[in-house]
């Protein structure tokens, strides 16, 4: 059984889906159902790896291959405690959001989407670059060969790139450039980086790019600490932190909903499973010598995405900077190398998925009633729209770290985490929950309370196939179908985050030996951790 | 004169027989030329030139089986027609690139679908345009072409394999002066391509001028035109120093003119967009290979024993040429040049390959050798400029190739297979992973920078960033611009082009996924006989 | 023998060569500077083989004749063409390419 | 060297002969000024001088130029090659018959194309 | 090889050398002034005149006496003329018609009068003399096309042009058929091929060499029936029509020193240079020592200037198609196989032939070569140019090219009826009686 290379099957079914949904000429509605599907099948080959999966086993499920010899490459695929969260976070994402996309390509969002929009296979495409961006980011959590990873890492951008170009409102080819370049920019760097690796290995023996192997070398602390910094840019950009995210809001603001979960809420975690997989892993000691700075550099974050949030109008803008803060609170639960720290960083990768795309997704159901993306444009949805209001709350108050909601938890953590570390750190860190509590309330009250705006005219009405086109019509079986799981999933893990933390606290306490930071694992404050949990639930 | 005893020669026809067999058929394309009647002309041009390198290419492969090792086994080879031809492993690698990708010229220059039933060759090169004499010629076209092109590729094979400058010299003769006439013998736009042809030659002719002083001056040095028997000078350092150097420097200009680095590169932007644009194809790759091959053999073998005087002039070169190459790219409006401009950039990237050279002792086993970096770049990078450059001829209007930016915009919309193919091409160009072009770039900065030439990777690194935004700005144009009134349609190529096209694309892939066998190839090819 | 005014005399032909060809812009006048180019690396040959005792350079110079013959031919052959249609050897005047 | 100042010799006396010749015809030569005699002759018809270098002519002459510089360029391989025949024996021969064959083929191509002819 | 042995060369103190030179000069002038006169009387036989008898005993001093009528006409420049080139032009194409003669052996070694030393008959030689000669003649060249270019008028032009082209394209056949006595001389020295030819003359063995030589060295020089470039009835005068006085006499100098130098070339190369003919060694053993080869070179000189005028007097004049194709589509091919011919030969008689022959690489090459130059051959016999891309001359002119009108009652064979010098005014019959003869000869119209 366990030579059986699970984590290839899990890449590759929907790397074949996307490219069979890309050659065979269905008609929209089939390739949907198709992609639908598909992603299900991932969904469900997921959990198998879940199931198998043994929560102190370390690395496991690894397949290795000769791949390019000449450069010491290989094929290695393998999970521990946090590929395996992202990779079911991934899966659990994307068919909620083919189900949320479900009619965008056919009734393009927003009033200024027809000129640039195509028709033909439009909704094919869509399907297509979706699933082969999950295969990718699912290559990327399970990839444990620096240069397989770089390559996926770098690939990933393809089908984003042409996801937010291609969907979305006006601008958006503009965004998309925009996007690009700065990852690509960032990757560049990391290129640099890993060629520096590659040497560094080379000098010492005969090359290879295998994690295991790149641990063992000694790199001295010049080189560490430039290597570091090679890698730490590149995922700085990928995650975003604040002085290179300028592209995240414009890029959310421009693409679907549906991108948007994409990009933040799986592509992002990239750069920040990418600072706990090789910054800490390859370079401890040169993480420690960088910790400050990050720090800082994450409160900035914090504070920075969260004031700048609270003034935005336009709601897709504003949900994406609102991550910009929360991928502060991870990366400076990552960089005070503690194990609260850590975990913190780890489950508020998972929960953050999970509130993100909630908010993103029922901020898009209500764009498409609203026919605007304008805050000041709507208001009064709550008394049309009464249940798709009470989870866009919901997701709301998820993001800003409700207790009792998934958020808490990892946000208590990081927050602890931080007064362990320096307790203006932690002070700092509050003003962010603080500032969060506004833009989400008052956004939350622009929206949904007030008198009912009517709807611009001519838009969002009867395009729908399901016809919840009309602004009158509540939350529709699709939608529900998409967010309720979310909802389920904030609340349940609010109260019993157990599963979580039992996948993550192994390998958080592995990587800070690495790190030489030993001090004690978390507790969590809920009754239920006592009881072992496995962690099948957790999918 | 004073009298030497004459020895006669040994000719090794066994391996020599490639080369033979290409210069054989250009000399029997030019008697078909001259007896064949016209309307078979072209029929027995295309099949006598094809055949003729795909027997090349068997010699080819032949040839590189049964090389033997010599010296410390580091290379593989044998020394023939006096020492004036070193068959080494990387001299028959890079035949086989040449042959491949003259084939492709070929085909390209059967292509005759595009046009209606001619080939994308005037009809008579002499024919004013808009004359009666031209009109004449409207349905005639040069089959001049194949025997030109065939003493090109010639020339390029020689190029690389030759032992000694003078034979250097007349190769780089022999190559150009094929190339200079096909520049000029475009069927559209005449004035454009009578003017790339000009220009390419006069300039061409200015740097090969300089590349013959460098040969005296270095002949002056070593007192013989042998590059083993330089190396010896050169580690002996026996003669006048200033002389080595200068006469260094000025074989640089010459070849650096070749591959087209700043500040040299002026020309090839005017020369890629004024020919013929499957000669365009055809040169962009078979020149660079057959440059790269004669600059490696050079300052490996002749020079390799004095890298501290020409490491840094080619580190400010390969600089300039990244970075001018880059950015000059941005600001172009037209394919052909943008893909010239790009193709400058390559010549930086190839360049810090070159910087890459480290003795064996240096290596660790298993570690990938500049000689090695450079052959691979070499690779993805010819297959994918035929592909892309053959793609380029397929976007027409009624005026012939459309290849101003806005003519294409929306093209993915109309057909993107085509567009895709295009795209894919230019990110491979870029450098994104999965494409050949990601393994080359790897390889060449991986050399470069264990030799220690980081800054000039980091360089590298930078204006690849500034690349990856010309090349997005097109793939954005294809696919996220609204096609206008007057965009280009695609016409539908005959199985030649597509062909073509086909290859180069499933190269880049292939290339860019499974790089192992032909980076073990290259590796196996060794090093140069010294 | 010393060969050192030969190779200075070359030196200076081959200097005058290259400013011509940066300086002239009829292109057959550039051409021809090419040429005295190629003749003043016949001299440097011709008299560095002398100074070395042996025929290498003698014999490159054969060669380089015959290189410049073929690139009279074909630079004329160019040349030409353009001249026939524009009626104008002048290098400026060819400008279609400026961009 | 010495071989060659003789010739250097004839080669003076040469120019001085022709120079005073040149001289002498000016002075010896009487000066009557008309303008009809400066004009470029031309049967009497109203003259139509060409100007000096600007004059075109038919593109033949460029032609057998070419011809020209490719055979003279045969020949000088040909001379040394004759005056070592003895020497390089069989090898010789063939090599040379081979390199005449390739011109040969150059000359056959310009033939058959005409470029031999003068209309 | 062994080196050429030239070590009797190089040694003549200064005032020899001087003396040499002066000795040259003086001979080529003498010799052009004669063989004007010569040509004069020949010609003015064969058309039964009876020529230039005034001046000096048999007229001998009427080429003089032309000299010194051009030094009196006026030197005219036109005004549409370039000045400087069109002065040097002469100038240059005088030099070098001297300069060739200085490897020309006269004869062998002798003792000079008034010294202990000996010397040879020869101002110097090289290793390359020929090579020398025809680079030098060919230098010449520029003498006539400058001088037509600089005229500044289109029958000079084109006048320059034609005969450099020609010169140039019958140098080409000169040369190749050279290279059959360098090959048998092994030197390119002249007086060591005069001593290669002490047994037997390289005209009777390489006579195929000979004839395309004398052929070519007929058009080298422009010479009747190759005198195209000055052919009155197209060109005027060709390069030289606007030159005048002693400018125009150098280059008429020129024209008879290069007929005298390819005579002279021809004599080294091919009869022996100053070797006495067959058989008169054997009779007298003198003739080979001292001052006596002279007569001979000078001898065998005079034979090919008479030939150069019997030609002029008794052939017509080319079309320059015509001409130019007997060039290029004749002697060169000719020459070429002729060449690899002499070659193979001369290999099959030094070493074993078929002993050589087991090398199958030569053998296949050497084969295939020959079949190659064979087909090409009977090829272009076959059928010549392709219809599409050479227009039919004949077409395009209907009527051929124009000839001289028949006279009145056909053209009359034999000697025309001789001049009566009637008191009364001829009558008409008269002058039907005596018509022109049906050809004009090109060059008669040359007298002065």
């Amino acid at each position: 059984m366990s030579d059986f290379p699970w984590l290839t099957v899990l890449v590759l079914v929907p790397l074949v889906g996307s490219v069979a949904v890309a050659l065979l000429p269905l008609p929209a509605a089939q390739a949907k159902q198709a992609g639908l599907a598909v992603s299900v099948v991932t969904l469900a080959l997921a959990a198998a790896v879940a199931a198998q999966f043994d929560v102190d086993g370390g690395m496991q499920l690894t397949e290795t291959h000769d791949w390019i010899s000449a450069f010491g490459v290989h094929y290695a695929l393998g999970v521990d405690g946090l590929g395996l969260l992202l990779i079911l976070l991934t899966a659990v994402l994307v068919p909620l959001v083919l189900l949320a996309a479900w009619s965008d390509t056919d009734q393009p969002l927003g009033p200024d989407g027809e000129d640039e929009t195509t028709r033909q296979g439009s909704g094919r495409a869509f399907v297509a670059w979706t699933l082969a961006l999950e295969a990718l980011s699912l290559a990327v959590f399970a990839a444990t060969d620096v240069f397989l990873f770089y390559v996926v890492f770098e690939a990933t951008l393809i089908p984003a790139y042409f996801l937010v170009g291609g969907f979305g409102r006006e601008g958006r080819s503009a965004a998309a450039l925009k996007f690009l370049m700065f990852q690509l920019a960032g990757g560049l760097v990391l290129l640099a980086s890993v060629i520096g690796l590659y040497v560094v290995s080379a000098q010492q023996g005969s090359p290879s790019y295998l994690l295991s192997d790149l641990e063992q070398l000694d790199i001295g602390t010049e080189a560490g600490r430039w290597l570091f910094l090679g890698f730490f840019i590149a995922f700085a950009v990928k995650a975003p932190l604040f002085p290179v995210h300028t592209w995240l809001a414009d890029t959310t603001e421009r693409a679907t909903p549906a991108t948007s979960v994409l990009l933040v809420c799986v592509l992002d975690k990239i750069g920040t499973f990418g600072m706990l997989r090789f910054c800490l892993e390859l370079f401890p000691e040169a993480s420690q010598w960088a910790t400050p700075v990050v720090v800082a550099l994450a409160l900035v974050s914090i504070v920075y995405g969260a004031l700048i949030a609270i003034g935005q109008d336009d709601i897709l803008r504003l949900i994406g900077l609102t991550s910009l803060s929360h991928f502060g609170f991870i990366t400076l639960g990552i960089f005070v190398l503690n194990t609260q720290g850590g975990s913190g960083a780890v489950l508020y990768m998972v929960n953050h998925g999970l509130g993100t795309a909630a908010l993103f997704l029922a901020a898009g159901f209500v764009i498409r009633r609203r026919g605007t993306t304008l805050i000041s444009q709507m208001g009064g949805v709550e008394k049309v729209t009464p249940v798709l209001a009470g989870l866009f709350l919901v997701a709301g108050l998820a993001t800003l770290g409700l207790p009792g909601l998934s958020t808490f938890v990892s946000e208590f953590l990081v927050i602890i985490a931080a007064f362990q570390y320096q307790w203006w750190v932690g002070a700092i860190a509050v003003t962010g929950i603080v500032l969060a509590a506004i833009y989400v309330l008052w956004m939350y009250q622009r929206t949904m309370t007030g008198p009912t705006v009517p709807a611009l005219p001519g838009t969002g009405t009867g395009a729908d196939p399901d016809a919840t086109g009309s602004t009158r019509t509540d939350l529709t079986v699709r939608e529900g179908v998409v967010l309720v799981p979310l909802v389920v999933g904030l609340v349940l893990f609010g109260f019993y985050p157990g599963p979580l933390l039992e996948a993550s606290n192994p390998y958080v306490g592995t990587l800070l030996e690495r790190v030489g930071v030993t001090d004690d694992a978390p507790t969590v404050t809920s009754p239920e951790s006592e009881t072992p949990a496995s962690a099948e639930e957790g999918s | 004169m004073d009298s030497t005893t004459f020895v006669k020669p040994t000719l090794d026809y066994v391996h020599l027989w490639p080369i033979l067999v290409v210069l054989g058929v250009a000399a029997l394309g030019v008697v078909v030329e001259a007896f064949v009647p016209r309307a078979r002309r072209f029929v027995t041009q295309t099949v006598l030139a094809l055949a003729g390198l795909a027997a090349a290419l068997v010699g080819t492969v032949l040839v590189g089986l049964d090389l033997t090792e010599v010296g410390d086994g580091a290379a593989r080879g044998l020394l023939t027609a006096g020492g004036t031809l070193v068959i080494d492993g990387p001299a028959v690698f890079l035949w086989g690139l040449v042959l491949i990708f003259a084939v492709g010229g070929v085909l390209l220059f059967a292509e005759r679908r595009l046009e209606g039933g001619v080939s994308a060759f005037a009809g008579q090169a002499a024919a004013l345009p808009g004359t009666e004499a031209e009109r004449q010629a409207q349905g005639l076209d040069h089959t001049e072409v194949y025997p030109l092109m065939m003493f090109a590729v010639a020339g390029m094979m020689i190029f690389p394999t030759a032992g000694d400058l003078l034979t250097m010299f007349v190769a780089l003769e022999v190559l150009s002066l094929p190339l200079y006439l096909l520049c000029g013998l475009a069927r559209r736009r005449r004035l454009l391509s009578q003017e790339a042809a000009m220009k390419y030659f006069l300039l061409g002719a200015f740097s090969s001028g300089f590349f013959l002083y460098g040969v005296a001056l270095v002949y002056g040095f070593a007192g013989s035109m042998d590059l083993a028997a330089i190396d010896q000078a050169v580690r002996a350092d026996t003669g006048n120093h200033t002389l080595l150097a200068i006469g260094m420097g000025l074989l640089a200009v010459g070849l650096l003119f070749k591959v087209g680095a700043v500040p040299f590169q002026s020309w090839t932007p005017d020369v890629y967009q004024g020919a013929p644009t499957a000669v365009t194809a055809f040169m962009a790759a078979g020149t660079k290979i057959a440059a790269f091959g004669a600059i490696l053999r050079l300052f490996y073998v002749g020079f390799g024993s004095d890298r501290w005087t020409w490491q840094p002039m080619l580190w400010v070169v390969a600089i300039l040429t990244m970075v001018v190459g880059a950015v000059l790219a941005i600001s172009q409006s037209d394919v052909k040049r943008m893909l010239a401009y790009s193709s400058i950039a390559h010549t930086g990237f190839l360049l810090t390959g070159v910087l890459g050279v480290q003795t064996s002792a240096e290596l660790a086993d298993g570690q990938v050798t500049s000689l090695q970096a450079i052959l691979f770049y070499l690779t993805t990078y010819g297959f994918s400029m035929v592909a892309a450059f053959a793609i380029v001829t397929l976007v027409r209007d009624s005026g012939g190739e459309a290849t101003a930016f806005d003519r294409w915009a929306g093209l993915g919309r109309r057909s993107p297979w085509v567009a895709g193919a295009f795209a894919f091409l230019l990110l491979s160009m870029a450098g994104i992973p999965l494409t050949g072009g990601f393994v080359g770039k790897w390889a060449v900065f991986t050399v470069a920078f264990s030799a220690g030439a980081w800054p000039v990777v980091l360089v590298a690194i930078f204006s690849s960033v500034v690349a990856i935004y010309f090349y997005v700005r097109h793939i954005r144009l294809m696919f996220f611009t609204a096609p206008t009134a007057d965009s280009a349609a695609v016409v539908a190529p005959s199985l030649l082009t597509s062909a073509t096209i086909a290859v180069g694309v499933l190269a880049t892939v292939l290339l860019g996924i499974v790089p192992g066998p032909v980076l073990d190839l290259a590796g196996h090819a060794g090093e140069f006989i010294r | 023998m010393d060969t050192t005014p030969y190779v200075v005399l070359s030196a200076i032909l081959f200097t005058i060569g290259t400013v011509g060809v940066l300086t002239r812009r009829n292109a057959i006048v550039v051409f021809m500077c090419v040429e005295l180019m190629l003749n003043a690396c016949n001299l440097a040959l011709v008299a560095f083989a002398r100074q070395h005792g042996n025929l290498d350079g003698q014999i490159a110079a054969f060669f380089v004749m015959v290189v410049a013959a073929a690139e009279v031919v074909v630079g004329l052959a160019i040349i030409m063409t353009i001249f026939r249609t524009r009626r104008s050897a002048s290098v400026d005047d060819a400008s279609l390419l400026k961009y | 060297m010495e071989l060659y100042t003789p010739v250097l010799v004839l080669a003076a006396l040469a120019a001085g002969f022709a120079v005073f010749s040149v001289a002498v015809s000016t002075l010896t030569g009487p000066k009557r000024y008309n303008r009809a005699k400066l004009d470029s002759y031309e049967c009497g018809i109203e003259p139509t001088p060409q100007p000096v270098g600007g004059g075109r002519f038919p593109v033949k002459y460029y032609i057998t130029a070419m011809l020209f510089i490719v055979f003279d360029i045969e020949i000088i391989f040909l001379y040394p090659w004759a005056v070592h025949f003895d020497a390089m024996a069989l090898f010789g021969l063939v090599e040379m018959v081979i390199f005449i064959a390739t011109v040969f083929v150059a000359y056959a191509y310009v033939w058959r194309r005409g470029g031999l002819e003068w209309d | 090889m062994t080196p050429d042995d030239l070590s009797a060369f190089g040694q003549d103190p200064w005032w020899l050398v001087l003396v040499k030179a002066v000795a040259i000069f003086v001979v080529l002038v003498l010799l052009t002034l004669f063989n004007i006169w010569w040509e004069r009387r020949v010609v003015a036989r064969m058309q039964h005149r009876i020529g230039p008898n005034r001046n000096g005993p048999f007229g001998l001093l009427q080429s003089l006496a032309d000299g010194v009528k051009l030094a009196l006409k006026e030197d005219i420049i036109p005004k549409a003329a370039d000045k400087v080139v069109f002065v040097i032009a002469p100038v240059l194409a005088v030099i070098p018609a001297f300069v060739t003669f200085a490897v020309i052996p006269f004869g062998p070694e002798v003792g000079v009068p008034f010294s202990d030393r000996t010397t040879p008959l020869q101002l110097t030689d090289m290793p390359v003399a020929v090579l020398f000669v025809m680079a030098i003649a060919s230098i010449g060249i520029y003498g006539i096309v400058l001088g037509g270019w600089s005229s500044g008028s289109t029958y000079s032009l084109l006048g320059g042009l034609r005969s450099s082209a020609q010169m140039i394209s019958y140098e080409v056949a000169m040369g190749l058929a050279l290279v059959a006595v360098f090959l048998y001389a092994g030197s390119m020295s002249t007086s060591q091929i005069v001593e290669a030819q002490s047994d037997v003359w390289f005209g009777l063995i390489l006579l195929p060499s000979f004839v395309i030589y004398v052929i070519a060295m007929v058009g080298e020089t422009n010479r009747a029936p190759f005198d195209l470039p000055e052919a009155e009835g197209e060109l005027v005068g060709g390069f030289h029509t606007e030159y005048s006085s002693l400018k125009f006499a150098l280059f008429f100098l020129a024209e008879y020193i290069n007929m005298a130098t390819v005579s002279a070339v021809a004599t080294t190369l091919f009869l022996g240079g100053w070797r006495a003919p067959f058989g008169i060694e054997r009779v007298w053993e003198g003739a080979n020592e001292g001052y006596v080869p002279v007569i001979w070179f000078f001898a065998k000189m005079l034979v090919f200037i008479f030939f150069f005028i019997w030609l002029r007097g008794s052939l017509p004049r080319l079309r320059y198609d015509q001409f130019m194709a007997f060039g290029w589509k004749v002697l060169i091919p000719v020459a070429l196989v002729w060449t690899v011919a002499v070659a193979t030969m001369r290999l099959a008689r030094n070493d074993g032939w078929f002993a050589e022959l087991r090398d199958p690489v030569s053998l296949a090459i050497a084969v295939g070569v020959a079949v190659v130059l064979l087909g090409a051959l009977f090829a272009f016999s076959a059928r010549e140019g392709e219809p599409e891309e050479v227009p039919d001359t004949a077409a395009a002119r209907p009527g051929g090219f124009p000839v001289p009108p028949m006279p009145a009652g056909g053209a009359r064979r034999g000697a025309a009826a001789p001049l009566r010098f009637a008191s009364t005014s001829p009558s008409p019959g008269a002058a039907s009686s005596d018509p022109a003869p049906a050809t004009v000869p090109a060059g008669a119209g040359e007298e002065h």
